[in-house]
């Protein structure tokens, strides 16, 4: 924890870094994001396993990124996403300085991005047994129960699109979803509005998704939505051979193997 | 370390010098070979001719005794056993409504979890890597490697060596310290099964066979299966008679190559069982 | 009417609810799925959940639902026609186990449906709809209804309120409204005498943090403060404040339409959304997420009680326990309060 | 009572498929009416959205067709596009949408005989699945709000 | 508002016959915006045609949907017909009444029920549609040829005596290729360098054509008619200028015995060679792999003998670029190396060899100066064996398909020994003879009966070695299969013709596609032989699949032509059904977020960036940008994009939204 404080401290200090993204104790003990722009600031700093926000989401928030050179203390998620939005330019070494905290609480200062690829390269993306036991479970429903089970999980999403607010990859400055000339995705909410957006959400994911949960723990309405995102990386696997983010090279769907295997098309 | 062992009939009969040497050199480095209990026939070579299903479920008998007595890897020294089991297994793999005919109808409870090696890659893999550095007397010959058609045929199934100019038989006698020649029969046929019915085809077939092995200088012929050495062996008169000279080559088999190359005793070798005598050391 | 005093045994809450139910009322109580404590619709007293501080969502839905139609509308020969929707089969609905925040929530609410022209769906459904709510003997740390005029045993809005007396169970039933009334009609025999029950000393202690008086006087010098920006940093625009608010009323209206005939909905919209105010030029009046933040509180604490002198905000708190970003309104109107401008 | 007559919704390529289904024209072989072609120049430009909102406005079944593997006029927009279809089948399958209704196929130009065989196919299949009712249940949107109840 | 004109076809009694068509045009007189509708016996005629001008005249239309046949029947000549009216060609659409309703559906209420819901949907299509002119491209009149063989050759006169620039890329040290090689040619056995090398000296000396020998093509950018072509020339260590090609340094070099691949390793080299004595450019160039002053630095004999101190040791890789219009992919092929027969004992026996070496040995520019002599001793051989299919369709060793000239030039091979060697005895093994060709057959039966070489219809299982033998063993199936054992001096193996190593990684640079065995695929097997599916490549000779010389020379020729044609025009129009990276006003600029996800799922690069920029130059954002030349209108990146930032004429968004919409509706 100090060893964060003083790094943060240093930064700051010697103005490399203009705005630091961490943690810090909110509410009822529960935590949330500090932007830390004085050395003092640091002062407020935490970090403990209950820090879940995915913090990378803020990196592409213009007010953030107008204060300069950004620092930010970044969990393994945090870190994936970091370098996916790298590889997506949005984000690039001159402009985000990265300190992770690997997952036994351990401070790596990173001098650029290509060495967190590195990092995060060391570990897969496993989707936790919780939920894959939910989707055996569904995978032994028939259609129609699948299709029951979700009418009744969505029906109260009433489309406050926090789970989009709060996904790092869901940056873009105009989302289908704004869109009306055509209307993609019905703007009340409503079955077949709701359904519409959460495959929108989940196929625009696909192979850029990290896994870290930010969309479900940021519903008011605990709706399983993210079960899609992780039904998508297990079939990612076992279709592709799984992804992980990188900084350059082909991504997931940007691309294909003339002998992708399917069993469907006649 | 136990290996299974399918002998065969010729292994128990006109080639028991064969099982010896194997025996011999197993026992040599520690390897426990244990003989599957109760196997029968594995139907070659008439099996497969007249009925295709015998030909498979005697062989499924004999990998579903194995697995019954937890074996994981059955040694079949026998050339045509070797390719009766290895066709058999592949069938079995391949063929779902044949294996159902097979395995269900006759209750057995085949898997197809046992590994079928042949005496080849049974030496390579547990007996040299026994030998490194102490070959005992390196059988310091020019022998002429003769595979004989079923080793390496086909390679699609047995997934072995090449089927034309095989070449792991004279890498083992490499490391034996013998110096295997260039030549151009490796792969003949025999005569194999005409043994008794047209020897003179025999004395024909294994005669170019002994010729050439000859002419290139061999001093010895190895073998890897019952049948060519009984064509090659017992059969010298016939042969003999069409080439017309006496060729007094030994035929000996690559286990008791190995053997003599590790110093075992030629008795335990069964090398005085020959028709030809071995006479080089 | 001046508000009449009875008293509740505990096993009388059931036969009171299912005497509503079987008057054939729809009646909304707390049901609690996911974790998640929301109103719905409900027959089966057990459903019902009693452990909760504040739903996650308000009431407002049953009065002002996130998705309705306005009108129908087909396209024939002569052009197009406008079918409105018949309000007549507007049910007669009870919610039961509501805040008393909430209740106040309805008359903010329906000062914004109701400030020129009368939202007549919105109108029907309140006059068709029973309060019954249940006064706070507990309050969390996201509570101020007290620093916004209210109090755990308000009786503000609703028809009848139930204070939960002591361990026992039993209730303090304040018939405050003739819909209430009404429902002890349906029921006269459970409600008893009032034994003179204390009801402040059940009620949980929430003293005030903060004046929303002086905060609404604080804002009109404060539009162009630095705070703004400051407290709205982590704020990630989603909507689910506004979506959770007893009091938030901005809607959007759509036209949905397949082929020949479609209707027209009015569905729920929030002020935190970055296209909220987005022109169609491409110009955005309120570009970055700190002049939506502002956009609210200001609504809430300035606009509103200026045009329609009532605040709008209940202190119910939902906002900031709703927030992935942990907002904590409370926690923001008491820092505007104290930073001097 | 008259057969159900299922709505199918094509979503083909100009330069296979469609030209398929010219060919099929050209030789005069009768396949079942129930499907309508929309012409799009690769399969690499079919949006998944659009599936779904065949659906939404009430088809029943759906077949998305164009060029075999290697034959793509774009050289790998059909590649691009296999790769898409595995995935959102997947996630389909996983909501509980109904993956007999979608078929997918390569038919090329040269296989007239093809398309009139996966369509009739389809039509026969998607007869035997009845109407989509299931989604057609979620389209009735508003009727309910009236009364919240 | 928009004024849609709607014209349903009878075509005849076609569409008629089945199809309501006065229902059709009625009900789609009654949509939105369909401010006339009729139908009529022959839309595409004359009298057709009129009546959609007329409409567009006094009606004013917007929009013009006809319904008759298929679009890619007709669509040229309706938008041809709407142009004449003025009306924007792309606002007019039409819906397949007839490949897609008439001609396949029983006559009856469901088929004009269909035919109708088409008509809507393209009337509600074409609404959406927008005025598109189409895109002018200048073409630049230079052609790049890549490969010198007698495809590259001939192709490269025949471009250049139509008056226009080529660049003829060979990577060897001359040009001349596999033909140079050969001994005599099938069927009329005339030599080939005779023919060959006055082809050579003639691209040599045309003005129009710039020869870059020792060099291979880089990259290649652009699209047809605007290709940007990097060529690396390697060093030859060597000024060209400077040296005469006198051939002394040749005849000092110290490094003597390097296997010539001219002469397929029969021959030796030097270190600084000419490939053979008739290169063109008769020049050396310096080996360096084998060069004593490279390897050990020290020698620099050749520098010291050049009467004109031309040798440069130093010189490096030189990278040029140039600006081409259109391409001729002629590289030709490889012979497969037979080593994968192990029975055959190739690599093994010095006297199993392939056809190619076989023609060195027969080449009076060979090795033996065309006598046929084996590699072992020298010894002429007595007997020789010919094994035709040596690879060829042979699905489990070799490759499936059929060689095709290996017939042709093993019976040449055995007719070259029946002559050279008289009393010699020449066998041939095949599987079947094909000799389909002007003269081929007559060729084949000549060597059969008049030159009696042994035709053994059967194929060989070992060839081995005995006594300075080779032991033929082989089967006739023609006698029952029966064994066959040919003790033989020479065997030739006809191997099969495969193509080059790396043709693939070409394939990639040019964004050509390839077959299965890496031949360059043409874009259709019968209708555009030498055409690729990329627009402005074409191919010629054996690289496109095994072929003879005058196959390979008519392919040059036919790829000239095409070339030529494509040069006869200054600029090319191109339908404008592209994508484009959607732009608007500030302060959004464009709905594009920059992630470039997009630029990898373009088949034809043709997604790059752009800036947007303040007047003051400093940067807005960075976003997705289509290069209108480029890109071909498939819309992969269209349905990839989360945004739907880009979008694609012809199929956009707002279209084919509205065709659902339409088809599923009732309007």
């Amino acid at each position: 924890m100090d060893e964060l404080k003083n790094k943060v401290r240093e930064l700051l200090g010697s103005g490399t870094v203009k705005v630091f993204i961490g943690y810090t104790t909110g509410t009822a003990g529960t935590k949330r994001a500090l932007f830390a722009e004085k050395p003092e600031d640091a002062e407020g700093l935490v970090f403990d396993s209950s820090c879940i926000q995915n913090l990378a989401v803020y990196v592409t928030k213009q007010e953030v990124k107008e204060k300069g050179m950004m620092g930010i203390s970044a969990t393994l998620p945090v870190m994936r996403s970091l370098v996916q939005l790298a590889r997506e330019n949005q984000v690039s070494d001159s402009g985000i300085k990265v300190i992770g905290i690997t997952p036994e609480s351990r401070l790596i200062d990173f001098g650029n991005l290509s060495e967190v690829e590195k990092y995060i390269h060391q570990f897969q993306l496993e989707i936790d047994q919780k939920n894959r036991d939910m989707l055996e479970k569904l995978d032994k429903m028939t259609v129609s129960e699948r299709w029951q089970f979700w009418l009744k999980e969505l029906e109260p999403c009433f489309k406050c699109y926090a789970c989009r607010a709060a996904c790092p990859m869901c940056y873009c400055h105009r989302c289908t979803v704004e869109y009306n000339q055509p209307q993609w995705i019905p703007v009340p909410s409503h079955a077949s509005g709701n359904l519409q957006w959460h495959i929108m959400r989940a196929v625009h994911l696909v192979g850029r998704c990290i896994d870290c949960d930010a969309c479900a723990n940021a519903c008011p309405l605990a709706i399983p939505f993210n079960l899609l995102n992780k039904r998508m990386i297990e079939d990612a696997r076992k279709h592709f051979g799984g992804y992980q983010p990188v900084l350059s090279g082909d991504h997931l769907m940007s691309t294909f193997k003339p002998d992708d295997k399917e069993n469907f098309i006649r | 370390m136990t290996i299974g062992l399918y002998p065969g009939c010729s292994l128990k009969g006109s080639s028991r010098e064969y099982t010896e040497s194997v025996l011999a050199v197993a026992e040599a480095c520690g390897i426990e070979i244990k003989e599957i209990h109760d196997w029968n026939c594995c139907g070659a070579t008439a099996a497969h001719n007249l009925n295709k299903e015998l030909s498979v479920a005697l062989p499924a008998r004999i990998l579903s005794l194995a697995e019954a007595q937890e074996m994981t890897e059955v040694l079949v020294p026998c050339a045509a056993c070797y390719s009766r089991l290895k066709v058999t297994k592949h069938e079995l793999a391949n063929r779902p409504e044949l294996a159902k005919a097979v395995v269900e109808e006759n209750n057995l409870g085949y898997k197809g979890t046992v590994e079928i090696i042949n005496i080849i890659q049974f030496l390579d893999k547990y007996i040299l890597p026994n030998l490194e550095g102490k070959i005992a007397k390196p059988f310091d010959h020019k022998v002429a490697c003769y595979y004989g058609c079923l080793l390496v045929r086909p390679h699609s199934i047995l997934q072995f060596d090449r089927e034309e100019d095989p070449q792991t038989m004279d890498e083992l006698m490499l490391k034996a310290g013998a110096t295997p020649v260039d030549w151009a029969f490796k792969t003949e046929c025999c005569g194999a099964g005409l043994s008794v019915s047209r020897t003179s085809s025999v004395g024909r077939l294994s005669g170019e066979i002994m010729k050439d092995a000859a002419d290139r200088g061999a001093e010895a012929v190895i073998v890897a299966c019952p049948m060519c050495h009984s064509n090659l062996d017992m059969r010298r008169e016939a042969i003999n008679d069409y080439l017309g000279e006496k060729l007094k080559m030994p035929v000996l088999y690559v286990s008791q190559v190995v053997g003599l190359a590790m110093g075992i005793e030629r008795k335990k070798l069964g090398l005085q069982r020959h028709f030809i005598p071995v006479n080089i050391k | 009417m001046n508000i009449e005093k009875r008293f509740i045994r505990k096993d009388s809450l059931k036969k009171l609810f299912d005497a509503l139910v079987a008057k054939n009322k729809v009646v909304y109580a707390p049901v609690t799925r996911n974790g998640k404590t929301s109103f719905r619709i409900v027959n089966d007293f057990s459903l019902i959940s009693g452990d909760y501080i504040q739903t996650t969502q308000s009431s407002k839905e049953v009065t002002f639902p996130r998705t309705e139609k306005i009108l129908d509308f087909e396209k024939n020969k002569d052009g197009i026609g406008v079918k409105p929707v018949d309000i007549q089969p507007v049910h007669e609905s009870v919610i039961w186990g509501i805040r008393p925040c909430d209740a106040v929530g309805k008359g903010e609410l329906g000062a914004i449906f109701n400030w020129d022209s009368k939202d007549e769906i919105f109108n029907a459904r309140v006059a068709k709809t029973t309060l019954i709510s249940f006064s706070c003997s507990r309050a969390d740390e996201y509570c101020f209804c007290t620093s916004v005029g209210g109090n755990p045993g308000n009786t503000e809005g609703s028809d009848i309120l139930l204070t939960l007396a002591g361990e026992g169970g039993d209730y303090l039933a304040e018939i405050i409204t003739e819909k209430g009334g009404a429902v002890m009609a349906a029921a006269p025999e459970l409600f008893e005498k009032d034994p003179g029950i204390e009801k402040d000393k059940y009620l949980a202690s929430l003293p005030a943090r903060f004046s929303h008086t002086e905060i609404r006087n604080k804002l009109d010098k404060f539009f162009e403060s630095e705070e703004w920006a400051r407290q709205s940093l982590r704020c990630i625009g989603c909507g689910a404040c506004a979506y959770v608010c007893p009091t938030c009323a901005c809607f959007d209206i759509q036209d949905e339409s397949h082929g020949k005939s479609g209707s027209r909905v009015r569905c729920w919209d929030s002020c935190g959304f970055s296209l909220f105010t987005l022109h169609t030029s491409g110009h955005n009046p309120r570009e970055v997420q700190s002049q939506r933040w502002r956009q609210r509180i200001m609504h809430k604490f300035s606009y509103m009680p200026e045009r329609l002198s009532v605040y709008g905000c209940t202190g119910c708190g939902r906002c900031s326990r709703g927030c992935p970003v942990d907002m904590n309104l409370l926690e923001h109107l008491i820092s505007i309060q104290e930073v001097t401008v | 009572m008259a057969e159900f007559e299922p709505k199918i919704v094509a979503f083909v390529c100009n330069w296979c498929t469609y030209a398929g289904a010219d060919l099929t024209g050209t030789s005069r072989i009768k396949y079942a009416s129930n499907v309508r072609i929309i012409r799009f120049p690769c399969t690499g430009r079919i949006d998944y959205m659009l599936l779904i909102k065949a659906f939404d406005e009430g088809a029943d079944g759906i077949i998305v067709s164009g060029c075999h593997p290697n034959d793509c006029h774009y050289t790998s927009g059909n590649f691009h596009a296999r790769r898409r279809w595995i995935m959102f089948r997947d996630l389909c399958n996983l909501m509980g949408i109904d993956m007999q209704r979608i078929k997918f196929s390569w038919v090329s130009a040269a296989e007239g005989a093809k398309w009139a065989e996966v369509v009739n196919s389809t039509v026969t299949d998607i007869r035997a699945l009845g109407p989509y009712e299931e989604y057609r249940r979620i389209l009735n949107h508003h009727s309910k709000e009236v009364t919240n109840g | 508002m928009s004024k849609i004109g709607v014209f349903v076809c009878h075509c005849g009694e076609n569409i008629s016959a089945t199809v309501d068509c006065e229902k059709v045009a009625q009900v789609a007189g009654g949509y939105d915006g369909v401010v006339h509708s009729i139908d009529y016996k022959y839309m595409c005629s004359d009298p057709g045609q009129s009546l959609i001008k007329a409409a567009i005249a006094e009606k004013g239309l917007t929009g013009v949907v006809v319904a008759s046949c298929s679009p890619r029947m007709h669509e040229p000549t309706f938008r041809k017909a709407c142009a004449e009216a003025g009306l924007n060609p792309f606002m007019c659409e039409m819906a397949n009444l007839r490949e897609h309703c008439s001609w396949v559906h029983e006559k009856g209420e469901a088929t004009t029920e269909k035919a109708i819901d088409l008509v809507r949907t393209l009337v509600e299509k074409v609404k959406k549609n927008n005025s598109l002119d189409s895109i002018k491209v200048p073409v630049t009149k230079t052609a790049l040829v890549i490969g010198g063989g007698i495809a590259g050759i001939q192709a490269s006169l025949d471009i250049a005596n139509t008056g226009h620039k080529v660049i003829l890329v060979e990577k060897e040290a001359s040009i001349g290729g596999h033909m140079s090689q050969l001994s005599e040619t099938f069927p009329t056995l005339d030599c080939s360098q005779c023919i060959l090398t006055p082809r050579m000296v003639e691209v040599a000396q045309h003005p129009n054509i710039t020869l870059y020998t020792y060099a291979e093509l880089e990259s290649l950018e652009g699209f047809i008619g605007n290709f940007k072509a990097r060529i690396r020339r390697k060093s030859k260590s060597l000024d060209e200028k400077l040296c005469t090609g006198c051939g002394t340094c040749i005849t000092k070099c110290p490094v003597k015995k390097i296997p010539s691949e001219f002469n397929e390793k029969l021959g030796n080299r030097t270190a600084i060679y000419v490939p053979f004595p008739q290169a063109v450019p008769n020049k050396p160039v310096i080996d360096r792999e084998h060069c004593t002053y490279y390897i050990k630095g020290k020698c620099k004999v050749c520098e010291i003998v050049c009467p004109t101190k031309a040798i440069r040791f130093d010189q490096e890789d030189q990278i040029v670029e140039h600006e081409i219009g259109a391409i001729v992919l002629a590289t030709g092929f490889s012979v497969k190396q037979p080593d994968f027969f192990p029975e055959y004992g190739y690599g093994k026996y010095p006297d199993v060899i392939t056809g190619l070496q076989y023609e060195r040995l027969a080449s009076a520019s060979g090795p033996t100066l065309g006598e046929i002599k084996r590699p072992s001793d020298g010894k002429i051989p007595e007997k020789i064996v010919f094994i035709a299919c040596a690879g060829s369709r042979d699905p489990a060793k070799g490759i499936p398909y059929c060689s095709k000239i290996c017939c042709m030039y093993t019976a040449k091979h055995a007719m070259l020994y029946q002559h050279k060697v008289h009393g010699g005895k020449s066998y041939v093994f095949y599987m079947d003879i094909r000799a389909g060709g002007k003269d081929y057959e007559e060729f084949v039966r000549r060597a059969i009966e008049e030159d009696g070489v042994n035709y053994i219809r059967g194929r060989v299982s070992k060839i081995y070695e005995k006594n300075g033998k080779l032991i033929v063993k082989g089967a006739d199936t023609l006698l029952g299969a029966m064994p066959v054992e040919i003790e033989a001096d020479m065997v030739v193996l006809a191997s099969a013709g495969v193509a080059n190593e790396g043709s693939e990684t070409l394939a990639q640079k040019l964004h050509v596609s390839y077959d299965a065995y890496h031949f360059f695929a043409e874009a259709h097997p019968k209708l555009k032989p030498v055409e690729t599916n990329t627009a402005g490549i074409f191919l010629a000779g054996a690289c496109q699949a095994p072929k003879d010389i005058p196959e390979s020379v008519a392919m040059a020729s036919g790829a000239a032509v095409k070339v030529a044609a494509l040069f006869s025009q200054d600029e090319l129009t191109r339908e404008p059904l592209i994508a484009a990276v959607n732009r608007q006003p500030a302060p959004v600029y464009s709905i594009c977020v920059g992630c470039g996800l997009c630029i990898s799922t373009c088949p034809y690069q043709a997604i790059g960036w752009e800036e947007i920029k303040t007047r003051n130059g400093e940067l807005i954002k960075k976003i997705a940008k289509v290069n209108p030349g480029l890109c071909q209108g498939c819309g992969t990146c269209v349905a990839f994009c989360r945004t739907k930032a880009i979008d694609i004429q012809g199929y956009t968004h707002d279209q084919v939204y509205s065709e659902v919409m339409a088809l599923l509706n009732e309007y």
